[in-house]
C-alpha cells in the first residue's frame, strides 16, 4: 500500500491551487508534466484499487483490450490543443481532467500488465508516431493554436514532444538491436 | 493423425486460404488494369470518373495483393524457424478483407478516386468529384489494413527476437563483426525476414501518420497539414512497402532452388552485409519519388539519388547473382514452381534497371511520372513479386499434393512471361514518348503502345487464371482429406 | 467466445465511450481547436453586439447603434502591431474594394476597433487609416475608451487579448459581420480575402433580392 | 533527347541481363559439382562487383554535374523572366505566355489546392522539363527556349477528375 499513499500525495500536491495555477500557466509544463503526473498518481493509486476489486478488472477487462481503448481515447482528447484550452476556462472540463487522467493511470496499470507483447509493442509504437506528429504539429503550426499561450510556448511544447519521441526513437532500437540475455529479451 | 500433422495442416490452411484471396484479387485488378488500357488506346469509352475509380482500385489491389501474397511467403517459411502466432496471421486476413471491401465501397459506391497514394490534401478536395463518406471509408480501409500488417510484423520481429537474440542478430551482424562462425548464420529466410520487419513497421508508421492526417483533414478542412511533410510521409510509406513485398517474395526463391538443386544457399557474409545494405537503402531511397521538388533539402535529393544507384548493387551482385550461380549447370528438374522462381529473378533485376535509369536526376526531369514509371514496376512487380507468388502456389500444390502439372500450365507460363514483357514493354515505350501517366484520355500518338498493351495484359489474364485454377484444383484434392506430404514439414516433426 | 462476453461487451462500450468522448470534445469533429470551436459557437449563438461607446479618427464619441439598419463588417486590431494587423487591414482593404460602391456607406459599414485604449488616440488612428486607404467615413477606425464596455465587447465576440507587456499583445483575427440588427451574423477567415468578400456580397444581394 | 538515351541504356542492360538468365537457363541441364563453381564464380563476382560500384561512381559523378534544379548562372545584364504559375483544379494561371528564343525563363510554380505536376511539351510533345506544383510551397523551373514554336503544359500530377484537361499553352517566338 505504499504505492497507494505515494499516489494519494501526489494527486494531492497536484490538486492544490497555486500549484495547479503555476503548473498550467506554462504549455510544456501543463502538457507535458501535468498530464503525465496525473496519469502516474491514477497508476499509483491503481495498486489498491486493483487489489479492493480484483475479479471485477479479471471479468471484465481479462485482456485488458477494453482497458488499453479507453486510455488511448481520452490520451488522444487530452492532446487535442482545445481541451487543453478550455481546462483553463471552463471548471468542468478542468474536473474532467483530475478525474480522466487518473483514471487513465488505473487502467493503465491493470491493461499494461494483461497485454501481449504484440499489443504492447502495437500501443507503443502508435503512440510513438502520434507524439512525433504533435511535435510537428505545434512547432510547425503557422497560427497561434491555443487562444491561452503564446506561440512560443506552443513551440516549445512542440520540442518537447520530439525530445519525447526521440526517446522512444532510442528505446525501440536499443530494445531491437542491442540484445541482453535471453531472460529480458521476452519483455519488449 | 499426429499432434504436429494437424498443427500444420491448420497453418497450412491459414496460408492457403491467404494465396486463395490473393490470386483472386489479382485476377480482378489485372481486369481493371486491362480496362484502363483499353480506354487509353481509344478501343472502348469510358468516363473519366469511372477510369480514375479503376485506377484506384487497381492500384489498391495490386500493393494489397502484393503484400498479403509476400507476407504468406515470408509467414509460412519463417514459421519453420521460428514460433510466429497463428492468431495474428489470421486476424491480418480478416483484417485485409474488411478493408478490401471498405476500399471497395468507398470507391464505387461513394465514387471515391484519389489513386492509392492518397496524396494529400487531395481526398478532401476533389472538385466536388466524391464526398466525404467516400474518402473516410477508403482512408479508414487503408487504415484497417495498415493495422493489420503492422500486427503481423511486430509479432515476425518479437519472434526474430525471441530466437535469435536481437534484429540486429537476425540479420547476422554478429556474423558480419566476425563474433560468430559463417556456418551458425540465420539462414536466408530469416535475414530477409528482418529486413522487412524492420522496413515495414517504418513504413506502416508513417503510413498511418499520414492516413490519419488525411483523415482529420477529410473531417474537418479547416483543419490544415503541411502538404510537403505529408508527401514525404506518403511516399516513405509507398515506396518502401512496395518495395518489401519482393524482398518477402523472394524468400521462395532462396527456399526453393536450393532444394531443387539440391545445393546450398547459405548466408555468407558478404549476402549478409549486402542484406544490411538493402535494409539501410530501402529505408532513405525514397527521397527519388520527390526528386521533382525542388523545395525539397538539395542534399536528401542527391542521396535519393546515390542510394538508389547503390540500391541496385545488392540485388545484382548478391541475390540475382546467386540464384544464377545456384542454377548453373545443377541439372535442376525444371517445373512450373522453379520456373517461376527463376523467372521471377528475371523480372526482379530487368525491372530494376529502368528504376535505376530514372532515378538519376536530369533524367527524372523528364520521365517522372511519365508512364516509364509504372513500366519499372510492372516488371519488378508483376514479372518479379507475382511471378514468386504463383511459384509457391506451385510449390504448395506439389508438396502439398503431389498435384500434377500439365501442358496447359506450361503454355500458361509463357503467356504470363511474354505478356508481362509485353505489358512492361508497351510502358516503358510509352513513357519514352513522353505520355503522361494516370491520364484517362491519350491523345492519338500515345495510343499505339496502350493498345499492344491491353493485348499483352489479357494474354497475363488468361494465364495467371490457368495458375489459379490449377491451385483451386489442389483445394479441392486437398479437402478430400487426402492430407499430404510435405517432406519438409515432416523433418521438422 | 461465449465465455468472455463480458471482455466483449468491455471492449465495445470503451469504444463507444471514446468515440462520444472525441465527438463531443470536438462538437462532432468541427473543432479541434479553441478558435475554430469559438467561431463555431458564434455562428450558432449569434451573440448581440453590446453597447458601446466609440470615438473614432474624426474624434466623434457616439455609440454603436448609430450604424443602426446597417450592415457592420469590423476588425479587431491595435497599430502598435507588426505583424498580423498589418495584413488583417491590408485584406481589409482589399474586402472593402470588392464590395460594389452601391452599398458602401448605405448598406454596410467597415469598422476597424482598436483594443490598445490607452495608446491608440484618435490622432494616432487618423494617421494610421491612411496607410490602408480608408476614407475615414464609410471606413472608421475607432476605439472603446471605457475598458470596461471594451471587455465586455471582446468577450463576447470571443476575441482573445492577451497582453505581453512590451506594448505588444498577443491576439486572435477575422472579420466580424454584424447585421443591421446589431447581431453578430458571420465570423469569417481573415486570410481568405475573395471568398470573405463574396459571402458579404450575397447577404446584401440576397437582401435586396427579397 | 535524354528519353532516348535512357531507353536505348535501359534496353541494352535488360536485353544483356535476360541473355545472361537465358544462357544459365541452357547450361543447367548439365551437371556439375558446385564446390568449383563456387569457387570460380566468387572470384568472377569480386570482379564484377568492381566494375559495378565504378560504373555507378561514374555515372553518379556525371549526372550530378549539372541538376536542373540548380539556378543557372546568368551573364552580366542578363535578367531572368521570371514567370509566376499557379496551378488549380483545373486549369493554369501562369502570368506570361510569350517568350523569345533565347531568354532565359524561370517559372515559379506552386498550387492553389492539390498537388499538380507542371510540365513543358514541345511541338513535337516531348517532355522538356517538369516540376511539381504543390500547395504552400513554390518549385522553381529554369529553362530556355531554343526553338520557337507553340508548347504546351500538361499535369502531371493525378489531381482529380478532370487531371488529364490541365492544359496551357506557351508561345515561344
Amino acid at each position: 500500500m505504499k504505492q497507494t499513499k505515494l499516489g494519494i500525495l501526489l494527486y494531492v500536491i497536484l490538486i492544490i491551487p497555486p500549484i495547479t495555477t503555476y503548473m498550467e500557466s506554462i504549455m510544456l509544463v501543463h502538457m507535458l508534466i501535468q498530464f503525465p503526473l496525473l496519469i502516474l498518481a491514477g497508476w499509483l493509486i491503481g495498486e489498491w484499487v486493483l487489489e479492493r476489486w480484483p475479479y471485477h478488472f479479471l471479468k471484465w477487462d481479462a485482456n485488458g483490450i477494453a482497458g488499453i481503448i479507453l486510455v488511448i481515447f481520452i490520451t488522444t482528447y487530452w492532446m487535442f490543443p482545445r481541451a487543453m484550452d478550455e481546462s483553463l476556462t471552463i471548471w468542468h472540463i478542468e474536473l474532467f481532467k483530475f478525474i480522466s487522467l487518473p483514471l487513465v493511470g488505473i487502467l493503465l496499470r491493470n491493461s499494461w500488465r494483461k497485454l501481449t507483447i504484440i499489443g504492447r509493442s502495437f500501443v507503443f509504437l502508435n503512440y510513438l508516431s502520434m507524439f512525433g506528429l504533435m511535435g510537428w504539429f505545434y512547432i510547425d503550426s503557422p497560427v497561434q493554436i491555443c487562444n491561452n499561450y503564446l506561440e512560443i510556448e506552443q513551440q516549445m511544447l512542440g520540442w518537447g514532444f520530439v525530445v519525447i519521441t526521440g526517446i522512444m526513437i532510442v528505446y525501440v532500437l536499443q530494445k531491437c538491436f542491442i540484445s541482453g540475455t535471453k531472460s529480458n529479451v521476452n519483455q519488449i | 493423425m499426429s499432434e504436429m500433422m494437424v498443427r500444420l495442416k491448420s497453418r497450412n490452411n491459414l496460408i492457403v486460404t491467404q494465396m486463395v484471396v490473393t490470386g483472386l484479387t489479382v485476377i480482378v485488378g489485372m481486369i481493371f488494369g486491362i480496362i484502363m488500357l483499353l480506354v487509353q488506346g481509344g478501343m472502348i469509352e469510358a468516363m473519366p470518373a469511372t477510369f480514375y475509380q479503376f485506377l484506384t482500385i487497381h492500384g489498391t489491389f495490386m500493393i494489397g495483393a502484393a503484400a498479403l501474397a509476400a507476407t504468406a511467403i515470408m509467414w509460412y517459411f519463417l514459421s519453420h524457424y521460428v514460433e510466429l502466432s497463428k492468431k495474428i496471421l489470421k486476424i491480418n486476413l480478416v483484417l485485409f478483407i474488411i478493408a478490401a471491401v471498405m476500399v471497395t465501397v468507398g470507391t464505387f459506391s461513394f465514387e471515391y478516386a484519389g489513386a492509392w497514394t492518397f496524396l494529400y490534401p487531395l481526398p478532401a478536395l476533389s472538385a466536388s468529384a466524391w464526398g466525404t463518406i467516400g474518402a473516410l471509408f477508403y482512408l479508414i480501409g487503408m487504415l484497417v489494413m495498415g493495422v493489420g500488417f503492422l500486427l503481423l510484423f511486430i509479432d515476425s520481429g518479437r519472434a526474430i527476437i525471441k530466437k535469435y537474440g536481437s534484429l540486429g542478430k537476425g540479420l547476422g551482424w554478429d556474423v558480419i563483426i566476425g563474433k560468430k562462425a559463417e556456418k551458425d548464420a540465420p539462414p536466408p529466410a530469416v535475414v530477409a525476414s528482418t529486413m522487412v520487419t524492420i522496413v515495414n513497421t517504418t513504413a506502416l508508421l508513417s503510413g498511418s501518420t499520414v492516413l490519419i492526417m488525411n483523415i482529420i483533414n477529410v473531417i474537418n478542412p479547416a483543419f490544415t497539414f503541411n502538404p510537403l511533410l505529408a508527401k514525404n510521409l506518403t511516399y516513405a510509406f509507398g515506396h518502401i512497402f512496395a518495395n518489401a513485398t519482393i524482398y518477402m517474395g523472394v524468400i521462395v526463391v532462396y527456399e526453393l532452388l536450393a532444394r531443387y538443386t539440391k545445393r546450398p544457399w547459405n548466408s555468407s557474409r558478404v549476402f549478409l552485409v549486402f542484406w544490411t545494405m538493402s535494409t539501410f537503402f530501402t529505408l532513405l531511397v525514397y527521397p527519388h519519388h520527390l526528386l521533382m521538388d525542388s523545395v525539397m533539402p538539395r542534399w536528401m535529393l542527391i542521396m535519393g539519388q546515390v542510394l538508389s544507384y547503390a540500391n541496385g548493387l545488392p540485388v545484382l551482385v548478391v541475390t540475382a547473382y546467386g540464384a544464377l550461380m545456384i542454377v548453373y549447370k545443377s541439372g535442376i528438374k525444371w517445373d512450373m514452381a522453379s520456373g517461376l522462381a527463376y523467372l521471377s529473378m528475371l523480372g526482379w533485376t530487368i525491372g530494376v534497371i529502368p528504376a535505376i535509369v530514372d532515378s538519376a536526376i536530369v533524367v527524372n526531369h523528364v520521365m517522372h511520372n511519365t508512364k516509364w514509371v509504372p513500366g519499372h514496376f510492372h516488371m519488378y512487380m508483376g514479372l518479379g513479386v507475382i511471378a514468386m507468388t504463383f511459384s509457391f502456389m506451385y510449390f504448395l500444390a506439389k508438396n502439398d499434393n503431389g498435384l500434377k502439372e500439365t501442358m496447359v500450365d506450361k503454355t500458361a507460363f509463357f503467356m504470363y512471361m511474354f505478356g508481362l514483357i509485353g505489358v512492361s514493354g508497351s510502358f516503358l515505350t510509352s513513357g519514352a514518348i513522353s505520355t503522361p501517366r494516370r491520364f484517362a484520355t491519350h491523345l492519338p500518338e500515345w495510343m499505339g503502345p496502350a493498345q499492344f498493351g491491353a493485348v499483352a495484359g489479357i494474354l497475363v489474364v488468361i494465364a495467371i487464371t490457368i495458375f489459379v485454377i490449377h491451385f483451386i484444383r489442389y483445394i479441392s484434392v486437398r479437402n478430400k482429406g487426402n492430407i499430404g506430404s510435405d517432406y519438409y514439414d515432416k523433418k521438422l516433426a | 467466445m461465449i465465455k468472455n462476453w463480458r471482455n466483449v461487451v468491455a471492449i465495445i462500450l470503451a469504444i463507444v465511450l471514446g468515440s462520444l468522448l472525441i465527438y463531443f470534445g470536438t462538437d462532432g469533429f468541427h473543432a479541434f481547436t479553441e478558435e475554430s470551436a469559438r467561431t463555431y459557437q458564434l455562428h450558432q449563438e449569434k451573440p448581440l453586439f453590446p453597447r458601446v461607446m466609440l470615438e473614432d479618427n474624426k474624434e466623434r464619441v457616439y455609440p454603436f447603434s448609430e450604424f443602426e439598419d446597417k450592415y457592420v463588417l469590423i476588425t479587431f486590431f491595435y497599430t502598435a502591431c507588426t505583424d498580423v494587423c498589418p495584413v488583417l487591414e491590408m485584406n481589409f482593404a482589399e474586402v472593402y474594394d470588392q464590395i460594389p460602391e452601391k452599398y458602401i456607406g448605405e448598406d454596410i459599414v467597415f469598422l476597424s476597433i482598436s483594443f490598445d485604449t490607452k495608446h491608440d488616440k484618435p490622432a494616432v488612428l487618423e494617421n494610421y487609416r491612411k496607410s490602408f486607404g480608408s476614407d475615414g467615413e464609410t471606413w472608421r477606425m475607432a476605439r472603446i475608451p471605457n475598458q470596461t464596455e471594451l471587455d465586455n465587447l471582446l468577450k463576447k465576440f470571443g476575441v482573445i487579448v492577451i497582453p505581453e507587456g512590451n506594448g505588444h499583445f498577443q491576439h486572435n483575427s477575422a472579420f466580424y459581420l454584424v447585421n443591421r440588427k446589431g447581431y453578430l451574423e458571420k465570423v469569417m477567415d481573415y486570410e481568405k480575402v475573395d471568398e470573405a468578400a463574396q459571402t458579404v456580397v450575397s447577404v446584401l444581394e440576397k437582401e435586396a433580392g427579397e | 533527347m535524354v528519353q532516348m538515351v535512357a531507353w536505348i541504356t535501359s534496353l541494352v542492360f535488360m536485353l544483356l541481363i535476360a541473355a545472361v538468365f537465358l544462357v544459365v537457363a541452357i547450361k543447367s541441364k548439365e551437371k556439375r559439382e558446385y564446390e568449383p563453381i563456387v569457387k570460380k564464380w566468387y572470384k568472377a563476382r569480386t570482379f564484377y562487383g568492381a566494375i559495378l560500384v565504378i560504373l555507378i561512381i561514374g555515372v553518379s559523378l556525371y549526372t550530378l554535374r549539372l541538376i536542373p534544379f540548380n539556378q543557372p548562372v546568368y551573364s552580366e545584364g542578363e535578367e531572368p523572366t521570371i514567370v509566376d504559375v499557379e496551378a488549380f483544379q483545373f486549369g493554369w494561371n501562369i502570368t506570361e505566355t510569350e517568350f523569345k528564343v533565347g531568354e532565359p525563363v524561370e517559372f515559379h510554380v506552386t498550387s492553389q489546392d492539390v498537388n499538380h505536376g507542371f510540365g513543358i511539351y514541345d511541338e513535337d510533345m516531348e517532355i522538356i522539363a517538369q516540376t511539381q506544383a504543390m500547395p504552400d510551397y513554390t518549385n522553381k523551373v529554369y529553362i530556355t527556349f531554343d526553338e520557337p514554336g507553340t508548347y504546351e503544359i500538361l499535369c502531371l500530377e493525378y489531381c482529380g477528375l478532370a487531371h488529364h484537361q490541365m492544359v496551357a499553352e506557351l508561345v515561344v517566338k
